[in-house]
């Protein structure tokens, strides 16, 4: 096969840019990574064919500055750019910059992106197509009318920023009086987060589960509805587990999810993959919430069901490739689990960790893949999003690949600092999700902080340190450089602060 | 062994392996089953792994406990306290002022990182006796943020 | 689900070992590993729930010695051994005392071993049931009458042990008169490898492809036939790579294979699971070889395109579980390929490489799969095969699997040894292994010892060794006990001795 | 550089970026495309391993291969030559005699290892003065296996 580009720039950082070149490589498209000062030493530079540093560690200054991606593309002569998933990849202004530099944007149209990027005209549009929409405003919200009429969105309601996104800008709201209080909040937030202050309300349906569609078309006229999503286990509105196919739903829900994702995508003049969004009440009606277009962080799910590469296709269809019918009418296979590895503290509101990772096991064998942004002593960027890697599982059913999971996690071991890690142990015995009987409310309801560990784990604990002072084990030994004994310096700071009679424990 | 205020007897029954020492990684094996564990620290102070869940222990020895006690005694009931950033990020509120008096608990500055804002709160009530910090400023995680007396 | 077994008793060593593990920890069954003193610190031993010394290093006294294994088993309360693939997989008697002493064997009846054990009679047993066989002897090769009744066979031709396996105990003759001479060769090494001398005599068919197909049954009849492998990569009579599907087979072509296969297994009371070698001819005909009543090395292939686990399921039906439709009508799908990593030099006759293993980096991402019986800084202990890891792709079609095969391999680093990754990576673009067209002759006729390094390569090696001069690089800086500073003293000696003038180059 | 007994000069337009020193891990690059090699070794004797290959580089200074060739001549054309075993195993068979003569590259032991059986071939020629090993005996890496003078 001729290469569909000769050479392409991956404006993104972490797994993301790993796995956007994986799929050049098998292409044989040459790549670019793009890096901050904060990643010189990062695993997508080092995995790059070429590498264009774009400016400071500040994101707005190197992975959200248009015009330093396009200078850095064409110092490298790229001829097309993948912007992952985050940073620009749905900055319409960028993907219309891109094609007027004369390269290839990896994405839908600008024009699809700035119609679905502003939230509330989405919202209309998918009610004009005949899609159920969740109960709420399809206009802003204004400062002075925020009492109005909100009388029929019902409550409790959530705030929502119409260029929103990774739940920023989202306040819940208990009554019409706490609006006006919480929009102020929410205003500064959005407006902070993506230059755009609108805000609007939608009644907050819980319990409820967020299930949503994969879609990928070509540029000629051809769309592939590749099943759905179910990305209920959430903290803060985003999301930490995936899985496909949705546990529970009939083949007429299924269906149903399916016929609405092709109408919202009917919308717009759409190629290229993007995800429609819903939220599944409790009597399995749907609700349209969103359309992102772009790459899913947990698009792997459904690669690994339908056995598609879904980035090579992405390339391929933005080079005016047709999608061939085994994509178009792609079968799904077994079920499939991702779980996202964070560096974040799950008994402290999965508060992101800054510090180094020290060791660094992976899982293997059979039906098991991991997409990794770093490995062993991998320095942790303060500036960007703490995902370290994404874990994934495939087996002939839910039971099976829930123990699949249980086994892989078995297998993981992170060091330095404290990750999602010990949440997923818990999760893969939850009575609820090993029985496929969960809604996004699961975090918040049944995990909260976490239990306290058990007084085996302890016994282990002080056996493990015991040993390890007798043996004489130091976090680094022989390394002057040692990034692996920061993490524990924080730990120790840490300690002592929580020691401190008084001191808060959140 | 000691893991927060409490002692722990370190578990009877279980062998440990030495998988992999550079990185602290151990297997325990109560011989019906077996489980992975990490291990970082030096001296008396480690950081446990296990199940994903990092868990601090102390092993101390009788002096080391009582001039450490000493120590959180003085800091919890006497002198000034320095406020630190215990991460690195941009200050993007600063919600007291110095003179104010501040409880327990209350928040101080918020500090954007990673993307998630991170509010600090007062460790023990006191008067706001100097504020080093404004919004919009960057900082490294360690620096003074304000100091309460 | 209930598990199978409450602890399983794993009679192997290496990447065998740990995949069987792994089933064993999603199936909930606890597991038992064993040991010889050579790999007390091995992984497989670090995976188990438990672990229990056999004996010394020389196999014959450990993983061969058959009460060892009982012993130990008894001594850690195990239900069921499994024994992986070699060692003690095929032998009847041993399988005979695993169900004396009340446990359970996970491979087929002990009958079933002894009769296909016998290659020999296993042969006249196929022409029975009405399968072709390759032309030759159906008795034993007797001293006296060498020269005898050979004109039906046609030369070259194969010695044989009729209780062999692996290629030991095989010796090709090109002429009748040879026979007597190789005749002896051949006994030796076969009653050293078997306790068994006994000798037979086959046609060499070549140009040829060595194609097997996957057999499944459990204990109430039902059989599962699961596609088809092309193991044509070989170098001593050992496969190196191995595929499935077939490439090139017509629809008529595969269906006879699994009738075929069928057939075979027919002959004996047949359960668990087994693979039915053939060799095909340049017309697509094909011809019984052997059946090894056993779990392969290549297995994952077979679960790569059916998406099933062989393991899980010899352990379930060894249990007594009944194999689902899901099983008996597996559809495969896309394309699967398997390249077997060792510790062999491909540049002088692919001779086992003793040492460590220095750094060891195995590629991630997208349909790949890696199953690893080693890693970084890894003794290998001389006694047992070099087998390092499995590295495993899957991917729509057999020109994307190549592709994704050349990415996983651009990605896989291992210090230390030489191994044969210089071979594959010349493999994956070598046109004929590209084009699917290819026999059990390649390595012997496209590779030989491999082409002399690049002018390219040569400057690029001296360019890193200049610079890791100056950067003060050391094998494996400030570690007292480095073993991956073995290697090197390894290679340093082989690089003195290949200094001396008329030393011989292999 | 030297590759056998050849002067190499290193690469030109290639940047090297060291992604591990521990492990010696490198990746190569000349703006085009990228590549990952290895390199082990010390002082003047490296080992580079580039697609899989290992490839021995003598980076040595000019007194350093004097005395290198000096010592080469030496072995060659004087004195006698100690066989030894390259790799651990059981001697299966020895297939010359003390006082034999043999010509470069007859086999004289075979050592099995590794499931192989594997010929040790005589480095030149000259008479077997003394044999150490007999068939049945298991060798340790580097034993003595014969001498020729």
């Amino acid at each position: 096969m001729q290469p569909p580009f000769r050479r392409l720039l991956v404006a993104n950082r972490g797994e993301i840019a790993l796995r956007v070149m994986r799929a050049c490589g098998e292409l044989g498209i040459e790549t670019v990574a793009v890096y901050s000062d904060a990643d010189a030493g990062a695993l997508h530079v080092a995995a790059a064919d070429r590498a264009e540093r774009i400016g400071p560690p500040a994101a707005a200054e190197s992975y959200l500055s248009a015009d330093a991606i396009l200078a850095a593309a064409d110092r490298a002569g790229a001829e097309a750019i993948h912007p992952g998933y985050g940073f620009l990849s749905e900055n319409a202004d960028f993907a219309r910059a891109v094609v007027a530099a004369g390269l290839t944007f990896v994405g839908p149209p600008a024009a699809t992106l700035a119609a679905l990027g502003d939230k509330l005209a989405a919202r209309r549009s998918a009610a004009g197509a005949g899609v159920p929409i969740v109960p709420g405003l399809t206009v802003p919200l204004d400062d002075g009318e925020a009492a109005l009429d909100l009388a029929d969105v019902g409550f409790p309601a959530l705030l929502k920023a119409a260029a929103g996104g990774g739940g920023r800008g989202m306040r819940r709201v208990d009554r019409p009086e706490d609006v006006a209080p919480a929009l102020a909040a929410a205003r500064r937030e959005a407006g902070a987060a993506f230059g755009d202050a609108t805000i609007y309300l939608e009644r907050l349906l819980a319990p409820a589960r967020h299930v949503e569609v994969q879609l990928l078309g070509d540029r000629h006229g051809n769309l592939a509805v590749l099943g759905e999503r179910d990305c209920s286990v959430q903290r803060r509105h985003q999301k930490l587990v995936e899985e496909s196919p949705a546990p529970g739903l009939t083949a007429a829900q299924r269906d149903a999810l399916a016929d609405s994702a092709r109408r919202v995508a009917g919308t717009v003049q759409f190629d290229n993959a993007a995800t429609v969004e819903f939220l599944l009440d409790g009597g399995g009606n749907h609700y349209f919430l969103e359309m992102n277009t772009r790459l899913q962080v947990e698009h792997g799910v459904t690669e690994l069901v339908t056995g598609l590469d879904l980035v090579a296709w992405q390339i391929r269809v933005a080079a005016g490739e047709r999608l061939p019918e085994a994509v178009l009418h792609a079968e799904p296979r077994g079920h499939a689990i991702e779980v996202r590895l964070y560096a974040e503290d799950p008994h402290h509101d999965f508060r992101p960790v800054p510090g180094s990772v020290g060791a660094w096991r992976m899982p293997g064998g059979p039906g098991v893949r991991v997409d990794a942004g770093v490995g062993a002593d991998t320095m942790l960027p303060s500036e960007y999003d703490p995902l370290l890697a994404k874990l994934l599982v495939h087996d002939v059913d839910r039971p099976a690949a829930v123990a699949r999971l249980r086994r892989a996690l078995d297998e993981t071991l992170i060091g330095g600092v404290q990750t999602d890690l010990s949440f997923l142990h818990w999760l893969v015995d939850e009575p609820g999700f090993v029985a496929g009987a969960y809604d996004t409310d699961l975090v918040a309801d049944r995990w909260a902080d976490g239990p306290p560990v058990s007084a085996e784990d302890e016994a282990l604990a002080a056996l493990v340190a015991a040993e390890a002072r007798l043996a004489g084990i130091s976090s680094s030994p022989g390394r002057a450089d040692a990034p692996a004994a920061r993490p524990w310096a924080e730990a120790a700071r840490r300690a002592a602060l929580r020691e401190r009679p008084g001191a808060p424990r959140r | 062994m000691r893991i927060g205020d409490r002692s722990v007897t370190p578990a009877a029954g279980w062998t440990l392996t030495w998988l992999d020492r550079e990185h602290g990684v151990v297997r325990l094996s109560d011989g019906r089953r077996s489980r992975l564990a990490l291990v970082e620290g030096v001296g008396a102070e480690w950081v446990v792994t296990i199940d994903g869940r990092r868990i601090e222990v102390a092993a101390t020895t009788w002096r080391e406990r009582v001039l450490a006690d000493a120590d959180v005694a003085a800091r919890a009931h006497g002198g000034p306290i320095e406020v630190k950033a215990t991460l690195p990020g941009l200050v993007v509120a600063v919600t007291t002022t110095e003179g104010a008096e501040v409880g327990e608990g209350d928040a101080l500055v918020t500090i954007e990182a990673m993307k998630m804002q991170n509010e600090v709160r007062a460790p023990r009530s006191g008067r706001v006796a100097h504020v080093a910090v404004a919004a919009g400023q960057p900082v490294a995680a360690g620096a003074l943020l304000l100091r309460i007396e």
